[in-house]
């Protein structure tokens, strides 16, 4: 950690952006500082996002300055931001799906030759460049051929490659597991020690402390304070993030249900698998219990929610319910059935960006009652208003198009989405991944709360922790097929690891 | 090996050829005149103008969008031509030049519109398609015949083919055409831009893609194309004609498409709109030659003919996707899936994967 | 007769824009041809240029109405012409060959929702590009039209079919009145029932709307086939009007109009919210504008160049980088003016 | 080659199928030829010239006996024309005549004059209101259609002659009913009522719709209101027959057979035939409409 302060790289001053009827940022102050990994914290809709659009032009301020290396710079646009120094990964992964890995690592800036597309090098040079951060693949291939976390990674690397002097993440790790974000911080320390200046949005207070050397802190679209990572303990951080001090208790104590995962269960997979997509895996889902899955990325959990809610379908095994076999062929039975599913990509296959968020918190439950049975408009603002009022969803108003809340704050709609159909099972797909500290807990009170009053949960999680506080039981994947099933109190988080890392050959040559 | 040809790129190209040449076997059966090179050279010539427009088509609705106008362009351009070669007595390649240079500025019009109006393509283009028309009947109602000797020399010029056929300058042109935009779209900064902008104008824009330069010079390309189109045309028939090229902008759009290019744009290429073009030559040449079809069923054969172009191409892709899970097909709706089944080898040994708690 | 005006209202609120452009539009009617404005009864049947627009745009009302929810879906139909065509054709060709008349109509309506049926099949279940997959029935669909009145026009002499276009309901032509409680019943189905969230959701995101247990092969065929069946209307309409049924001219290019319509009514073509009202005023700016152009007494010759300047303006009115703009010229007049 | 009159095959391209005229051409093409023993490969070119010329080189390509081409525009086929003289294929022009330096590259064209039908119906307004002053409004065809400008300009001379006569309004109906109708509602109130004595289409179908437009705006077509136009399709001797229309100018839509006996004796006898062989531009008037009707409406 630098012990004398370096020169400051970037300073923005009195930043303002105004939405229709919400200020996201107010009059904020940053400051970088060459080699330093500065850490922008907040809750779910504090402006961390909005503060990177503003340093890179990918939207217009509507007020404030800012400086680069002493020159005030006015970015026109993200290529006016590159050519300044500052490069960003944001939010969302905003690479292109329909161009190879290579093409988008070097997008605008191709290697030629003879003035065409030289795709020998570009392809090398970028297997070169991915090879930094751990991924052997196939430049020349789709980018939509990789996952979430390996195009996180790649947005990474093409970010860095980029930046001269500023190098922006918007929380980088929120899909990545813990060796990738491993590799991510190696590198990022290596980076700073180069001289560039980092700034790092996480939820992951963990990792705050692990890597950050300086704090900057927003809380409703203004500037809390700015500190030295070392000098501002955990609870007086989260004390600035919430505007309040946190209460004690802390969220991830274990606590499974009393009664759990006695009689017979209400959803039982005996053997429910699908070639190429995921081997066979037994699940019982009782009433009142909350069965985890746990694995790294890739190692099939999110399949097994595919199969069970009848997006894929499964062509071994059986399902049963309340003890009756069925065959799920699409979304609607598995809803029939009194199914709910948080998908994990919320902007692709969760919200319906352009609605309002009422309609995307009934928009399951009209679909369940069919064309004819229409909610009335009154029924539909109270249904609206009584989840944003209940999961304490951050807006002006139910009208507001969903795209324009904070991830966190999307995320919850969705989860109104289901309550509102009052499943009997909720699958849920990363349901914590991007919530901040408060809304975390929030979410992980209210699964508990859904569960002991009666509701069957499926929680996929890469968040071990808590998979291990509210899971009854565990069930443990790997390379597309289950390893192992952890019941009661052999559920801890050094377990569910041991499970995941042991004896890796049986897990299937798959 | 097999796998790396039939990828999804390639599969929907090598589905069009396959039932290309499926349909041309078929109708050299039955009418074995089709055969020769007179017909193949015929197919060239007579499809010149329309490759063309296919190819800034092409262009335009890989990046995103769709041009109305380049039958209107590529009237009025022939119109402009005769007037200018007959009436104002200008040297045809001055006179080329000046068409290229006005279609280029109309089409970067356009991509301007577009742009600063946030219009939708097809209306903004759609109303070029009116005014392009418009002027062009304003310059002159009547079809014009352009005698001059430079210009018949250049029309008759060709390679001549054994057994009566002919490649000529204007396919000639097409051929060139294809593969300057073949290496336009596929082999240079410029063509990554119109992917990348066809892919997602917002993302591209984030990735530090100027989209307002992209979206003005592909539209300046695809009329530059009418405009060459037009050329092409006033070469072909020796006149210029105000009502010359309407409806063929749908011809290119189904061009495109039948060569397996989404018009959602982001995926796509010229050597599928080649056999596009191709095909729908092949459907009018066998519905010629067959001659008996009167005014209603040739509508319908095309029609009929297209839709089993279609079908015969989106059950190959079926059939051979079924071995893997993502590709779209032609004239499919794009949904991309996030986690395709690849497996990824990973560096990082999966010992070392598992986490330590934290 | 309050939950009226509480529904109305912000309707009318947010369909500012085409209620400007459409009273634009009446204007330049009113210098081109003075006493447009004029309305007389006769006979129990109102005369005027009012009524003129609004029969004369009925077609097109009934095809926006029917497009309207397909672009909403992130869908185009370019068969509605050659749909207005084949029906023309079905119950011209039926009413002549001896068969009552309101079989007639039955087998035109058929016909416009089996031709629906066919795009929502290529469109839903088929999984083709809306485009391509209407573009099909547009280049088949004008000789199947043909096929049936052998290319010529087949006129008839049935009094009820006739009246389709010629008789009066309540002072107005039938055709208005179809038109508008075409609109009615349509707005109602899609506001009143859940349809409307539905087609939204359908065009914003299929995946999630599929996720959270939308029917969206059902949504999609359902838009289609109702295009189809507003179509068959509109050709009737089209066919009656003129007392025959010309299968080589009917509907030619209105299409376009309809999108246009659609469009001017504030519906983007990337599919999402949409407005059976706002798209039906579309229509009739559009049919004002061309009023005033065929009145203008203006060389023909022009008509496509003015066309497409009605066209551009429409478009810069209606774009969201004019409102600033429009508002800094204002500005800047003023500064202009104080400086004076 | 063969001089045997069975077995020869004639290729046709025809513009397309826009109306009903054009539809009775094509169907009398068809009878003719099967009258005269003539395999005819027919190809339908949905209004574009580069379909016609991919007609003509497919004909030529099957090595056909003949062509007939009604030319969509009249310039642009001298190319494709040159390789059909090359191919020793004779070329007969129906409908239309096309523009080219050389006659040499058809045999014949079989054409009425479009400007003398013009001529016919101007005279014949002329003639019928006498010294009266007449205010004319014109419904014309499809802007660009290579008709147009000459039926415009037949009828214009002929007016010319008489200063009663004033061509007050003009507007392009398509060559449609739908749009004739509209057009003609446009000029009902566009003009002060009352006031137009007589109205010239360009085609029967658009005055069939002027008529309906006339009728329901309160006024007796055929007598508040004169009509002429050209075609001679069964629904105006129709409406002629009931008092609803005054005139029209006959083009004849035989001109595929006349152009099966030229070919015919052509082929016997190898003595080229007169460059143009003009269809009669005959006028009816209602006298006869009802005879006329009855013989045609089947032809139709
Ligand atoms: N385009 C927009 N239009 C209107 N409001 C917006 C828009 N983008 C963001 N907002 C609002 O601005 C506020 C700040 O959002 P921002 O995305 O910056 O939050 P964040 O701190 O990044 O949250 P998260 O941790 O959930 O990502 C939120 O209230 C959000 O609803
Ligand atoms: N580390 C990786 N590198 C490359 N590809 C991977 C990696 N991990 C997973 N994939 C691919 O990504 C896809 C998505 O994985 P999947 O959604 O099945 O896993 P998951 O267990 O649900 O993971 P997640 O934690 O992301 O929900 C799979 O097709 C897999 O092949
Ligand atoms: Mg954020
Ligand atoms: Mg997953």
């Amino acid at each position: 950690m630098p012990q004398t302060e370096t020169p400051v790289v970037l300073a923005a001053r009195g930043l303002t952006r105004q939405y229709p009827g919400v200020r996201a940022l107010d009059g904020v102050d940053l400051t970088l500082r060459a080699g330093e990994i500065h850490a922008l914290l907040g809750e779910n809709g504090a402006g961390k996002s909005t503060l990177i659009n503003l340093l890179t032009g990918a939207q217009r301020r509507d007020g404030g300055t800012i400086i680069v290396d002493g020159m005030e710079i006015d970015p026109d646009g993200p290529g006016g931001a590159v050519r300044a120094g500052i490069a960003a990964v944001y939010q969302e992964i905003t690479l292109l799906p329909n161009l190879s890995v290579a093409q988008n690592l070097y997008l605008g800036r191709e290697p030629t030759r003879w003035g065409l597309v030289h795709r020998a090098a570009m392809n090398r040079d970028a297997g070169a460049l991915l090879r930094r951060f751990g991924l052997a693949i196939d430049a020349s291939r789709p980018l939509s051929d990789f996952s979430t976390a390996v195009q996180q990674l790649i947005a990474i690397a093409r970010a860095v490659d980029l930046s001269a002097k500023v190098l922006i993440l918007d929380e980088p790790t929120a899909s990545l597991d813990t060796a990738e974000v491993q590799a991510l911080f190696t590198l990022l320390r290596t980076l700073r020690d180069q001289g560039l200046a980092i700034v790092f949005v996480t939820h992951f207070l963990d990792q705050v402390y692990a890597l950050t050397d300086r704090i900057t802190v927003l809380r409703n679209g203004r500037l809390v304070g700015e500190r030295r990572t070392a000098d501002l303990p955990r609870l007086e951080l989260v004390s600035m993030m919430l505007g309040k001090a946190p209460t004690a208790e802390s969220h991830l104590a274990r606590r499974p249900a009393t009664s759990a995962g006695t009689g017979a269960p209400l959803v039982r997979a005996e053997g429910l698998g699908r070639r190429r997509l995921v081997g066979a895996f037994d699940a019982d889902l009782h009433a009142g219990a909350v069965l985890g899955a746990a694995g790294l990325l890739g190692s099939g959990r999110t399949e097994t929610a595919l199969l069970l809610f009848g997006v894929e379908t499964a062509d071994q095994g059986q399902l049963m319910v309340d003890g009756k076999p069925v065959t799920l062929r699409s979304p609607r039975d598995a809803i029939r059935l009194g199914f709910g599913f948080c998908p994990e990509d919320r902007k692709l296959d969760g919200i319906v960006a352009g609605l309002s968020i009422r309609e995307n918190i009934v928009l399951a439950l009209q679909a369940k009652r069919g064309w004819w049975r229409r909610l009335s408009s009154a029924q539909q603002h109270e249904l609206a208003d009584r989840y944003i009022k209940l999961l304490d969803i951050r807006t002006p108003d139910a009208e507001k198009p969903i795209q324009l809340l904070s991830g966190g704050n999307q995320q919850k709609a969705l989860l109104a989405r289901w309550l509102a159909t009052d499943p009997r099972l909720l699958i849920l797909d990363e349901p914590t991944r991007g919530i901040d500290v408060g809304a975390h807990a929030e979410i992980v009170r209210l699964l508990e709360d859904l569960r002991d009053r009666g509701m069957a949960l499926y929680v996929i999680s890469s968040e071990i922790e808590e998979v291990a506080a509210y899971s009854d039981r565990v069930l443990v994947m790997r390379d597309r097929a289950p390893v192992g099933l952890l019941e009661g109190d052999s559920i801890t988080p050094a377990a569910i690891v041991n499970a995941i890392a042991a004896e890796h050959h049986t897990g299937g040559a798959a | 090996m097999m796998g790396r040809l039939l990828n999804t790129r390639t599969l929907p190209l090598l589905a069009t050829v396959v039932v290309f040449v499926l349909i041309y076997a078929v109708c050299a059966a039955q009418y074995p005149a089709m055969l020769g090179l007179r017909v193949l050279g015929n197919l060239l010539t007579d499809n010149a103008f329309l490759g063309i427009l296919a190819v800034g088509m092409t262009v335009v609705v890989v990046a995103g969008g769709i041009d109305l106008s380049v039958g209107a362009v590529m009237g009025l351009t022939t119109v402009a031509l005769a007037r200018l070669i007959e009436g104002a007595g200008l040297p045809p390649l001055a006179a080329f030049a000046l068409v290229l240079a006005g279609g280029a500025l109309f089409g970067a019009g356009i991509g301007a519109a577009i742009h600063v109006l946030k219009a939708p393509a097809f209306i903004v283009t759609l109303t070029a398609m009116f005014l392009a028309r418009g002027c062009a009947l304003l310059i002159s109602t009547d079809s014009i015949p352009i005698h001059t000797a430079g210009y018949d020399a250049l029309a008759g010029a060709g390679l001549a083919l054994p057994g009566g056929g002919r490649l000529t300058l204007v396919a000639g042109i097409m051929l060139l055409t294809f593969i300057g935009g073949g290496i336009l779209l596929h082999g240079t900064r410029f063509g990554a831009r119109v992917f990348a902008l066809g892919g997602n104008a917002h993302f591209a824009q984030l990735m530090g893609i100027n989209t307002r330069s992209t979206t003005i010079l592909v539209h300046a390309f695809c009329s530059l194309m009418a405009a060459l189109a037009g050329i092409v045309f006033s070469l072909y028939t020796r006149s210029g004609y105000a009502l010359t090229g309407t409806g063929v902008e749908l011809d290119a759009i189904a061009a495109v498409v039948i060569g397996g290019t989404l018009l959602t744009g982001g995926v796509g290429g010229v050597a599928g709109s080649f056999i596009g073009v191709l095909i729908q030559g092949l459907i009018l040449t066998w519905i010629t030659f067959d001659g008996t079809l009167s005014s209603w069923w040739t509508k319908i054969a095309i029609g009929a003919l297209l839709f089993v172009f279609i079908a015969v191409q989106r059950l190959i892709l079926l059939a051979s996707t079924r071995y893997g899970r993502s590709g779209a097909g032609p004239g499919a709706p794009t949904t991309p899936h996030p986690a395709a089944s690849t497996p990824v080898a990973r560096s990082s040994a999966p010992g070392a994967a598992a986490p330590s708690a934290p | 007769m309050n939950a009226l005006i509480r529904t109305l209202a912000p309707r009318l609120k947010a369909a500012r824009p085409q209620l400007a452009l459409l009273i634009l539009a009446l204007l330049v009617n009113v210098i081109v041809a003075p006493g447009f404005l004029d309305l007389r009864m006769q006979d129990g049947r109102l005369f005027g240029g009012l009524i003129d627009i609004l029969n004369r745009g009925a077609p097109v009302m009934l095809l926006a109405v029917g497009m309207a929810p397909v672009i909403a879906t992130r869908g185009i139909d370019l068969s509605v012409g050659v749909i207005m065509a084949i029906s023309g054709a079905v119950a011209a060709a039926a009413v002549n060959a001896g068969l009552a008349w309101p079989l007639a109509l039955l087998a035109a309506l058929a016909t416009g929702l089996v031709c629906g049926l066919w795009n929502g099949l290529l469109v839903a279940v088929f999984r083709l590009q809306p485009i391509v997959a209407t573009l099909i029935l547009m280049v088949a669909g004008r000789g199947i039209a043909q096929l049936v009145t052998e290319g010529r026009i087949l006129t008839f002499t049935e009094p009820h079919l006739i009246a389709v276009a010629g008789s009066t309901v309540a002072a107005l032509p039938l055709p208005v009145v179809l038109a508008l409680a075409a609109s009615g019943l349509t707005g109602l189905l899609v506001r009143a029932a859940a349809l409307g969230l539905f087609v939204e959701a359908v065009g914003t995101n299929p995946r999630s709307s599929r996720l959270a247990g939308v029917h969206t092969g059902l949504v999609l065929g359902t838009v289609y086939v109702w295009s189809g069946l507003m179509a068959a209307m509109a050709g009737l309409i089209a066919a009656a009007d003129i007392r025959g049924a010309d299968a080589n001219n009917a509907g030619l290019w209105l299409e376009l109009d309809a999108i246009l319509a659609v469009v001017i009514g504030g519906t983007s073509l990337y599919g999402g919210r949409f407005s059976i009202g706002r798209s039906v005023l579309g229509a009739l700016v559009l049919q004002a504008m061309r009023t005033a152009i065929l009145r203008a007494g203006l060389p023909p010759e022009l008509n496509l160049v003015l066309m497409a300047l009605v066209v551009a303006a429409v478009l810069t009115q209606q774009s969201p980088a004019f409102r600033p703009l429009a508002a800094r010229l204002a500005a800047r007049l003023k500064n202009k003016e104080a400086r004076a | 080659d063969s001089g045997d009159k069975k077995g020869l095959t004639v290729g046709f391209s025809q513009i397309g199928s826009e109306s009903g005229w054009r539809a009775a051409e094509t169907k009398l093409a068809r009878q003719g030829a099967e009258a005269k023993g003539i395999t005819l490969k027919f190809s339908d070119a949905q209004q574009r010239q580069e379909n016609q010329i991919k007609a003509v080189r497919s004909f030529i390509a099957q090595g056909v006996d003949a062509i007939l081409l009604a030319p969509v525009v009249s310039s642009g086929w001298d190319e494709v024309l040159g390789e059909a003289k090359a191919a020793n294929i004779p070329v007969i022009l129906l409908d239309r005549q096309i523009d080219t330096p050389n006659v040499d590259l058809y045999l014949t064209a079989v054409t009425s004059d479009t400007i003398e039908e013009g001529r016919v119906a101007g005279r014949w307004l002329a003639g019928k209101v006498q010294g009266r002053d007449c205010r004319i409004v014109e419904i014309q065809g499809t802007v660009g259609a290579s008709l147009v400008a000459n039926r415009k300009k037949g009828f214009e001379e002929a007016i010319a002659t008489a200063p009663n006569l004033h061509l007050v309004r003009t507007q392009s109906g398509e060559f449609t009913r739908a749009k004739g109708k509209e057009v003609m509602e446009g000029f009902l109130k566009a003009e002060a009522p009352g006031s137009i004595c007589a109205v010239y289409s360009h085609n029967d179908d658009m005055m069939i719709g002027a008529i309906q437009a006339i009728k329901e705006a309160g006024l007796k077509p055929g007598t508040d209101i004169l009509t002429v136009s050209i075609d001679g399709v069964p629904d105006i001797f129709k409406a002629m027959a009931d008092g609803d229309a005054n005139a029209t100018v006959e083009l004849a839509p035989d001109m595929a057979p006349r152009a099966y006996d030229i070919l015919l004796a052509y082929r016997k006898d190898h003595a080229p035939p007169p460059k143009w062989v003009q269809t009669p531009s005959k006028l009816y008037e209602p006298d006869t409409a009802a005879a006329e009707y009855a013989r045609r409406k089947d032809l139709y």
